[in-house]
């Protein structure tokens, strides 16, 4: 699946994620400055989880002891933009999509979905093991007034398709517009933030380009307590998390039903 | 024929057989067109107010229709199968049977399509898999073959409606006729090559799916080996519910269609190519287990959460596998009416059952730690919009069989 | 030729071939399914996004215009990004001296607030029933006419006395000037609602003798013992606290600063927390002073700042001779490890660890204030944890604790008042605050209501709310519901319809935070004064008008002094002037920073009697306080009661306060309230955190309907297992069960405010109430 | 007689010989002719021509519609004032493109009337005297899945403004705007063909102007193929989804 998407002059990034787990503090800032950003809808009955839209979500995990041994860890998960890498060497969504609406670029190492391309079906939220994937259950309304604050930069979507975290593709399309015309080619690393980055009061996102050793993130994700979840699939995801508890960089991995009873949705 | 009993559109039976007075026949029509109403509001709902009418969920993209659509295009792999062995293999026999595998192939397959277009969410652009195809897709490859394959089911079943004893007084369809049945055998190869794709791919679509341990194998090039289980689970299942399906049409009809020898030739070859797929299958289930243990998911987390318990497993290759097979490979079984119904139902309900688990419960199965367990059950909209199909198949089996001559034996076995 | 079936088929199919193979050929069908296609992607845009013009979101010229945010006492910069005249995105103002670029998730939602179908679209008045939601839209003219007559009236009739304002703040122009009106109007009623402000000030003007608010140098502490206060869940500033939180967690691990958290249940701050202390609910105090006793019996405690700068450690003796006892010994006496345990819960060992490690601790800081700080709480406890820091010479220090003033403006020149408005202001408070029962508190914000009810039915002819929305946060909703209802005139000057402004005769709508010009003082708990300034980053969005336009419209127009107490032309002006010289920088930065403020040292620190810190409250006697006992001058231990008999009521309900759920005057905006989790709301009913050993003794499991019960009220509540929580305590969550805004909000939860009374503290009348009685069962 | 004809011979005495058949009397005798043929030729050539034209002739005129831009405006004589096209359609600092002007770049000129134009006059007393943007019509508006730099295309792709808006900075008048009646997508997103054909990408629509004057006006079509087909050729590859679409 690895096509040409780049030419070889291009400057290519492969960007990425570090998230500070001991620094998280699960407000939920990250998920509002996502829908915010990206024109998620909303409707009067959210409390279904397995229906609403997040493209970021911050999972509450618990260690699954007993008063007063519990602990609870936040984990926001955008998603993961998997690379593939060896035997899988696609992103599980992308190979899967039978319209070509969803593809890894090359230039960004960004897993991109293209609404008006995608008619639905809903492979790749099968495919895709880190739920990231939501489906368009209804037809999205805004209140009369509302949709005075959507954002041009982020189509609106219809009902019947897939979307997904983008990692604010937009704004690198901003960024580089910006840099165009100062006829430049190369961004600078706080040029091009993620939403949920920018806005994430306890600073525990940081966003950049993983190969760049100029940015933050190559050296974070380096730390010893780093970890990618369900990183043993093979899936060879760009979001890298931190955090110094044991059990919860255990719960990163494939760790299922009874097995893995330590770890629970609390 | 007694033309003063004869129903007034006794003109179009086919020569020589006996069919039920036209009101009965409109009736059970009626009848029929009751759920097919129901389904009706269900489709149009769907389409109307988006698929939030339905109970799939974000963790359940795929639910009742698709493993529906695996279990029924399995089915309807006895009309492939069927004409494989009549027009490739050459069982002679088997020509008293393959029109009506035909007619059911037809039905499933258009039954398939159509609720695919129910359940994705955007229908008007249903075309992009073929004009936006992704050659890598499991789907592209399943949307292809399904379509190619059931024109070709389509022009197999035009000359049983070109043989309609009114139609086939025009020559030109008389014509038609005949020489389409002259190209049947290429048809059926034609046919028996796309099949073994779009069933196999069938069964690649969960298999390929590597962010899922539960549905993931390894396999031989790009496909995995649930592609080859699916052919062969397909090819062993197909024919059973051929064998079920005229079973019940005979008791509908009273009277015999087939003749047993060609039914017995059928449930013999099932249940010699349910041995070997289990065979396979059990062989395949080894080695995922340690397949999944690879990747951090010990077998018994697969069937942790209920109602995914181990009964599933045991049921599956057990009951609705290892037994109908037995049956089926018994000749004393096979010679016993209730015996092969029986044995046939059994193997029915298995190939549902596993298309269930390979599509389903690929989706329940919690992949990361903190994920949450969630259960899933169709809501009427979504057995309304699939059943429709069994109620619109009868209404054509029922027009199929009163004026088109689908049993070459039905003449002989009942002589006016 | 006569047409025969033969001719006639081939006639039919001929000519379809030929239609169909001709149509084939033209390049109409697929420019149709082409189309179609475009038409399936933009159906939903065109026919269901309404409110803008053409389909899509209108692109345009990009701007960021900074401001700042008032949706929480928090008081974020915020920079919002705007696509031609529509502000499409609220960003944190990277730079901001409280939080330097983040933003929580309630300052984000903003927009929603701005351009919601909840806003109030120009004035209205009452036609319905009151609570009916029947409103009528009038002028302006109309709307301040009929203000300036009622309260002319009531004036004309010498009952100036019985108009009441209530006000999230009493710091900025625009509270001033509502102070300044009832002044010349002549009420006392000024009326702020609760914070656990309201006692810290107290604390610290009683302790150390100075006026201002409590400023936590959080950032710089490496040991934070935190008694209930929900550090990263809304308490203080919150982006500024979780900055700081995320101070402490930054660096080699064994660098980092410790976080120990103090509650009844697993708070996701308790959860952060390095170490988290489940006590019994209540007896904060007492474990503080057994940490005391752990401090001053192994000598741990900074002996400079005791010895130099404390009044009241030792026993003393007055000049008559008499001996008091002094915290020492009271601590030493009463509150061992062991007697502590048996109170708290938490073992005695536990308590010695915590004591030395605290104490040890190179800059030690503990923090009060339960949950976000919206209640008063308990003037005794707030003084011990004060006293905590004292012990560790932890006031007025980098890393401690200290009485933060304000940014200096000008002041406004005094009010002429005329006799009408003398006899007024003289009245006593309809609170009871300042009387003789509670002279040292200032307001007492949810007593006002028990005030009435209890006998003083028309003590209020007329209230203003502006900027909060009492009948929703104040304790007892009932009580609450019925005051209102004896009051005949109320006015809300609230952008949104929240309960007040709901319940209310007439709807003065203010603009919207993000349309108008306002000065914004200091953040709750920031250390240093700063003073912001909200712009207007669009224009008006509805028929409204900046409060202060209408409050100085309506002074005007009454004539006489109250009119002559307003001098300014608009309420633009008398900001500029208050502003003075710093509007220029205010206009430019839009914010001043005292960055070079200090704290003054110990020795010039404290206003008390003695001069130094005290440990004992001479102020008591001075201000007249009945205090009864010698133990009353001291920090100690008094158990609040939670009200209920325990027999009918058998468990403990505390409210629990949640980040992502706005429980002020604000209601939660939709992208907040999607964002709560599956176990807070389901549809429309809340969940209560119950433990597992104490549902299963009442047959509860997780998802079960039960009936949660209060000597104050009952509600049908879903039941949430969570290991987390003590046994035997419930917990419910704040912000929920709105009736008014719509349908985004209203009808989801219960208020937990509507389940819990209040329990007057002994000292200052504040609500000290930190739960409530209950008994869950199941429906 | 070839085969066929046999058998129809033979099916038609069948029913002769099947008198009591109640349906057979409808069925008359049919007698080979020469002309006989020509029956289905002439059905299927009627069928053909008629829905050949109505899908060349008939019907795309009807899924168009046509409306008249607010005002008549001469990009020539502006340019022949301005001197250049970035007076009024600039780069914004943030690299975005101003695309259409505002209603604040017109004023600066036409706070008073410069002439005696009536469109002038128009300008002045129906938009900038009440302060209203004029509603331009857009011919180039992509859908809003389409991101589009200007930037990347002119600052760094060095292209020409005509090459996908026509040489427009030479008409005197604005043309009228047709849109998709389905769509509501200016026709040029299509392409002036119906067929969606374009000579080598970028040929350009011939139209006659108000003067009558034959004049080239603007470029034929801007369809996510003609973009891939130019990035094709010049960069060497599609690019991936996320480069156009937003």
């Amino acid at each position: 699946m690895k096509e040409a998407h780049h030419k070889a002059d291009e400057k290519t990034y492969k960007f990425g994620m570090v998230i500070d787990l001991d620094k998280c503090t699960g407000c939920g800032a990250c998920m509002v400055a996502c829908m915010a950003e990206n024109n998620l809808p909303f409707r009067k009955d959210n409390s279904d989880r397995l229906r609403s839209n997040l493209w970021m979500r911050v999972y509450k995990i618990s260690n699954g002891r007993s008063f007063p041994d519990l602990d609870i860890s936040f984990i926001p998960r955008p998603c993961q933009h998997c690379e593939g890498h060896g035997h899988h060497a696609a992103t599980p969504c992308v190979s899967v999509c039978p319209a070509t609406a969803t593809d890894y670029s090359h230039e960004t190492g960004i897993v991109s979905q293209v609404y008006t391309r995608c008619f639905g079906c809903r492979y790749c939220m099968a495919a895709c093991p880190y739920h990231v994937r939501v489906f368009n259950w209804w037809d999205p309304t805004w209140p009369k007034g509302m949709s005075k604050y959507l954002n041009p930069d982020v189509s609106v979507r219809m009902r019947g398709v897939v979307e997904k975290c983008s990692f604010c593709y937009h704004r690198y399309q901003r960024a580089k517009n910006k840099a165009y015309a100062e006829e430049r080619r190369e961004l600078h690393e706080d040029e091009y933030q993620t939403a949920c980055t920018q806005a994430c009061p306890a600073g525990a996102i940081t966003f950049g380009d993983l190969k760049n050793p100029e940015h933050k993130v190559y050296k974070l994700k380096k730390s010893p307590y780093a970890f990618r979840l369900l990183e043993k699939l093979g899936t060879n995801p760009k979001i890298y998390y931190v955090s110094t508890r044991d059990w919860v960089r255990k719960a990163g991995d494939v760790y299922l039903g009874k097995e893995g009873k330590d770890v629970t949705h609390a | 024929m007694d033309s003063a009993s004869a129903p007034f559109d006794s003109a179009l039976f086919p020569e020589g057989v006996k069919r039920c007075k036209f009101k009965w026949f409109l009736f059970w029509v009626a009848v029929l067109h009751g759920p097919i109403m129901v389904g009706v509001i269900g489709t149009l709902m769907c389409w109307g107010l988006a698929l939030n009418v339905t109970y799939l969920n974000n963790n359940y993209p795929f639910g009742l229709w698709i493993a529906a659509d695996l279990g029924i295009i399995a089915l309807g792999g006895g009309a492939f199968f069927t004409g494989f062995l009549r027009y490739v293999v050459n069982i002679e026999e088997l020509k008293n049977i393959v029109n009506y595998a035909v007619v059911i192939g037809v039905i499933c397959y258009a039954a398939a399509q159509g609720i695919l277009g129910i359940d994705i969410g955007q229908p008007l652009r249903g075309w992009f898999i073929f004009w936006h195809a992704n050659v890598h897709s499991m789907l592209t490859e399943v949307a292809f073959c399904i379509t190619c394959y059931f024109m070709v089911l389509c022009i197999e079943y035009l000359p049983l409606i070109l043989e309609n004893r009114q139609i086939n007084k025009l020559g030109f369809f008389h014509g038609l006729a005949h020489h389409l049945h002259g190209a049947m055998p290429t048809i059926a190869a034609v046919g028996v090559f796309l099949s073994f794709f779009h069933q196999g791919s069938l069964g690649g679509v969960p298999g390929v799916l590597y962010g899922r341990p539960f549905a993931f194998r390894e396999g031989f090039l790009v496909w995995p080996w649930t592609f080859f289980l699916a052919i062969l689970s397909a090819i062993a299942c197909g024919p059973c519910f051929t064998i079920l399906v005229t079973w019940f049409t005979e008791k509908c009809a009273g009277k015999q269609l087939v003749k047993k020898n060609v039914i017995d030739i059928l449930a013999k070859i099932s249940g010699r190519l349910l041995v070997l797929y289990l065979i396979l299958k059990i062989l395949d289930t080894i080695v995922w287990v340690g397949l999944a243990k690879g990747v951090g998911a010990p077998f018994s987390s697969f069937y942790a959460n209920q109602p995914y318990g181990y009964w599933v497993l045991i049921t599956e290759i057990g009951i609705l596998g290892i037994i109908p097979a037995m049956l089926l490979l018994s000749e004393r079984v096979r010679r016993n009416e209730a015996g092969l119904i029986i044995a046939c139902l059994l193997n029915c309900a298995g190939i549902f059952m596993n298309r269930w688990i390979i599509v389903v419960q690929t989706c329940a199965q919690p992949v990361m730690s903190f994920d949450k367990f969630v259960s899933y059950h169709p809501n009427w909209v979504e057995y309304a919009t699939t059943l429709v199909f069994v109620w619109v198949g009868a209404v054509v089996i029922m027009l199929s069989y009163r004026y088109l001559p689908i049993f070459p034996q039905e003449k002989e076995l009942n002589p006016l | 030729m006569k047409l025969d079936r033969r001719t006639f088929i081939e006639l039919i199919v001929g000519f379809s071939a030929g239609a169909g193979g001709g149509f084939m050929a033209t390049p109409v069908n697929w420019k149709l399914m082409d189309d179609m296609t475009i038409w399936s992607q933009e159906l939903w845009p065109r026919y269901q996004l309404g409110g803008l013009k053409g389909s899509l979101p209108q692109q345009g010229k990009v701007t960021h215009a900074d401001s700042v945010c008032n949706l929480c006492p928090g008081g974020c910069g915020i920079t919002v990004r705007k696509v031609g005249d529509r502000a499409t995105k609220i960003e944190g103002r990277e730079g901001y001296p409280v939080n330097d670029g983040g933003i929580c998730p309630l300052g984000a939602a903003g927009l929603q607030l701005l351009y919601g179908p909840w806003r109030i679209p120009s004035p209205l008045k009452r036609i319905g029933k009151r609570g009916s939601g029947n409103f009528e839209k009038i002028s302006w003219d109309e709307a301040i006419n009929e203000v300036v007559q009622k309260l002319g009236n009531l004036r004309q009739k010498g009952q100036s006395h019985t108009v009441a304002c209530i006000l999230g703040s009493d710091e900025g122009t625009v509270p001033r000037l509502f102070d300044r009106f009832l002044t010349a109007y002549g009420s006392p009623n000024f009326i702020r609602t609760a914070s656990a402000e309201d006692t810290y000030e107290l604390a610290l003007g009683l302790m150390q003798g100075t006026t201002g608010s409590v400023g936590y140098d959080l950032e710089r502490a490496n040991f934070i013992l935190s008694f209930g206060s929900g550090l990263i869940e809304g308490w203080g500033s919150p982006v500024r606290v979780i900055q700081a939180h995320s101070t402490w967690r930054s660096g080699d691990l064994k660098d980092r600063a410790t976080v120990v958290q103090i509650e009844p249940r697993l708070s996701n701050t308790a959860a952060k927390a390095d170490n988290w202390h489940p006590i019994n609910p209540g007896t904060e105090a007492a474990l503080a002073l057994g940490l005391a006793h752990v401090i001053i019996k192994e000598s741990l405690y900074n002996a400079d700042f005791i010895g130099k700068h404390t009044f009241g450690f030792e026993d003393w003796s007055d000049s008559s001779g008499k001996t008091y006892m002094g915290f020492k010994r009271l601590v030493r006496t009463e509150y061992t490890p062991e007697a502590v345990a048996k109170i708290t819960g938490l073992p005695a060992k536990k308590i010695l660890t915590l004591a030395r490690a605290f104490a040890k601790a190179k800059r030690p800081l503990a923090v009060w204030g339960r949950g976000k700080g919206t209640v008063s709480g308990s003037l005794y406890e707030c003084m011990t944890v004060h006293a905590l820091n004292a012990l560790t010479g932890n006031i007025n220090k980098p890393g401690g604790v200290s009485a933060r003033p304000q940014v200096a403006t000008r002041s406004w020149p005094e009010v002429e008042r005329d006799a009408t408005a003398l006899s007024g202001s003289r009245r006593p408070r309809i609170d009871g605050a300042g009387s003789n029962r509670y002279p040292l508190t200032r307001y007492l914000p949810d007593r006002w209501s028990q005030v009435m009810n209890g006998g003083k039915a028309g003590a209020i002819q007329a209230l203003l709310v502006h900027g909060a929305d009492p009948y929703f946060t104040t304790l007892d909703s009932a009580a609450v519901a019925k005051a209102f209802d004896a009051i005949p005139f109320v006015v809300s000057f609230s952008t949104c319809l929240d309960e007040t402004a709901y319940h209310a005769d007439l709807i003065l709508p203010n603009h919207h935070y993000l349309e108008r010009w306002e000065d914004l003082p200091t953040p709750v708990g920031l250390q240093k004064p700063i003073l912001g300034m909200l712009r207007p980053v669009v224009s008006p969005q509805f028929d409204t008008r900046h409060a202060g336009d209408v409050l100085m419209t309506i002074a005007k127009s009454m004539g006489g002094s109250v009119a002559s107490a307003f001098p300014w032309d608009d309420y633009e002006t008398l900001l500029k002037e208050t502003m003075g010289d710093k509007w220029g920088s205010l206009e430019a930065a839009g914010y001043i920073v005292n960055e070079g403020y200090k704290p003054s040292a110990w020795s010039k620190a404290f206003g008390t009697p003695s001069g130094k810190f005290e440990f004992y409250i001479t102020a008591f006697d001075q201000a007249g306080v009945k205090i009864g006992k010698d133990v009353g001058y001291l920090p100690h231990y008094e158990p609040v009661q939670p009200e209920g008999n325990p027999a009918t009521y058998p468990l403990i309900l505390i409210p629990t306060e949640l980040m992502r759920l706005a429980d002020g005057a604000v209601g939660n905006p939709p992208f907040c309230t999607k964002t709560l989790e599956e176990t807070e709301l389901k549809k429309n009913d809340l969940f209560v955190e119950v433990n597992p050993k104490t549902a299963a003794d009442y047959g509860l499991s997780e998802g079960h309907h039960a009936m949660l019960e209060t000597a104050k009220g009952k509600a049908k509540v879903l039941v949430h297992l969570f290991e987390g929580i003590m046994p035997g305590v419930i917990g419910i969550p704040k912000g929920l069960g709105h009736a008014a805004y719509d349908d985004y909000l209203a009808g989801k939860g219960v208020n937990a405010n509507s389940l819990i009374g209040v329990v007057e503290d002994p000292v200052t009348g504040l609500s000290a109430a930190w739960g409530v009685r209950a008994k869950l069962t199941r429906v | 007689m070839s085969t066929t004809e046999e058998k129809e011979q033979a099916v038609a005495e069948n029913e002769q010989a099947k008198g009591g058949d109640e349906q057979a009397a409808e069925v008359a005798p049919v007698k080979p002719g020469t002309w006989r043929f020509l029956i289905p030729i002439a059905a299927f050539a009627l069928g053909f021509m008629s829905h050949f034209s109505l899908g060349w002739v008939i019907l795309p005129p009807i899924l168009y519609a046509e409306k008249q831009q607010p005002i008549d405006f001469s990009h020539k004589l502006h340019v022949d004032e301005v001197g250049d096209c970035e007076g009024c359609h600039y780069f914004r600092e943030d690299g975005s493109f101003s695309g259409i002007p505002e209603l604040e770049n017109c004023a600066e000129c036409h706070e008073e009337a410069m002439g005696e134009d009536p469109e002038e006059a128009k300008l002045i007393t129906e938009y900038i005297e009440p302060g209203k943007e004029i509603p331009w019509l857009i011919y180039a508006r992509q859908p809003q899945c389409v991101f589009f730099s200007h930037a990347a295309h002119v600052k760094m792709g060095e292209m020409d403004c005509a090459i996908c808006h026509g040489p427009i900075g030479d008409s005197d008048h604005v043309r009228p705007y047709q849109y998709n009646r389905l769509t509501k997508y200016s026709r040029d997103i299509w392409g002036w063909n119906i067929a969606g054909l374009s000579k080598n990408g970028w040929d350009y629509l011939k139209q006659a102007d108000n003067s009558g004057e034959i004049k080239i006006e603007h470029a034929a079509r801007m369809k996510m193929d003609d973009c891939a087909e130019c990035h094709m050729e010049k960069r060497g590859t599609h690019d991936a989804c996320f480069v156009c679409h937003k």
